[in-house]
């Protein structure tokens, strides 16, 4: 029932707790994504988030309505962070609550999967030397989607 | 008679460092009325929207903070975007 | 790489920082079971948790080695709480960390799902009157496995 | 000429409530090979067994902590365990 885009790390079990109390909630699934130290064999020193401020916020909570259309979740949160990040830092939260575990998988898998090809943000890769090169979108992120379009009501 | 219509427009990304600039305000011409008519007139500005446009294909764009194909509109329209795909997550 | 069984409470945000530091992870999913404050109409005081000292370690562990054998994890977790607990309480976390998202997704599921058909663990449900039942195992939860015996090696 | 074999018996959550005990030494005589044996020989031990072991194809058995059919044989094997079908998670 949140979103929120920011430049500063967020606490897993800080957004959790906040998220719990609600003793219908059986459920919780979180993702976390990281930066990884190397991309195609080469050291990443910092990742580079640009956003769109304003459509990012906008498109977050599209996604995240969309995902409470189709499961019924009790709580939901998406946090992504923008700025100057280094490797094993946080990018990205995703949380979903629910009665019963699958609909808590399932709603969080689509909120990264839509998020991932819908939420204006842009990663650019920086290693020991080089101006740093923005990173390519994968062709598996729009394939994952496949599985959501086909079966709109799981 | 062409009536002109203002404007602004986003670059994000490498979108943004080939044109080298984040933003502008513009004012189009009448018979510009889509996003594919818009990039058509971007590119013919300089060379720093040519080459920005080059493979325009794979630039996505968004009107008023929304995904938009390029037969969006531009009719009552205020801001349109453009930038590669999406990297997030 | 860790099963534990314990009384204690666990702390989400404290594990996943005790799983992180690879800087080859890029995806960390975690599941949280919770107590639920009714089941079947019902209001639910207190949910006890019984379990085979030994046999539910080495079957935890087997869960475990047999996700790690199918999706390349960095890390992973799976704790388990046993004894008295309340509606909202914490009953189980699971840990899946990986390069990619899909893995951790996909290995954190199938964790839950032979975790609930194959660790002797056993709940018993108690309200305001009566001496408590037994939960039933569910059918639901027999026919989550059929996914994974149906594609071994996803 | 028939040897007993003595075996370390554990029972959990409504089995374990219905016949009164958590664990038990048994010595059970030769005849009984396997973990289906067993439950026939426990369920002759008393109308406690008899009552637990009543829907005796829902309670599932462990060998030495490992989950085991009902044609497990017992030879060599220290514990078994009878318990309803697992409710973690």
């Amino acid at each position: 029932m949140a979103v929120r885009v920011q430049a500063e790390d967020f606490d897993i079990g800080a957004e959790v707790k906040a998220l719990a109390g609600d003793t219908d909630i059986g459920a919780i699934v979180t993702f976390t994504g990281t930066v990884r130290g190397t991309a195609h064999g080469e050291v990443i020193t910092r990742l580079s988030l640009e956003h769109y401020p304003g459509m990012t916020e906008a498109e977050l909570a599209r996604v995240e309505a969309e995902a409470r259309a189709r499961w019924p979740l009790k709580a939901s949160l998406i946090v992504h962070r923008t700025g100057e990040l280094a490797p094993g830092d946080n990018i990205v939260l995703v949380v979903a609550a629910s009665a019963h575990r699958h609909a808590a998988f399932e709603a969080a898998a689509f909120l990264m999967d839509y998020l991932k090809t819908r939420a204006p943000f842009w990663k650019k890769e920086t290693g020991h030397s080089g101006p740093g090169h923005w990173v390519d979108a994968r062709d598996g992120d729009t394939a994952a989607l496949a599985r959501w379009e086909a079966d709109p009501r799981p | 008679m062409t009536t002109a219509t203002t404007l602004k427009v986003r670059y994000f990304a490498w979108v943004r460092e080939k044109i080298g600039r984040a933003e502008e305000d513009v004012s189009v011409p009448a018979h510009v009325a889509t996003i594919a008519d818009l990039v058509e007139w971007l590119k013919a500005r300089g060379p720093e929207y040519a080459a920005a446009f080059e493979r325009g294909e794979v630039i996505r764009a968004a009107v008023d903070q929304s995904h938009a194909p390029r037969s969006a509109r531009l009719v009552g329209v205020r801001e349109v975007a453009f930038f590669p795909p999406v990297t997030g997550g």
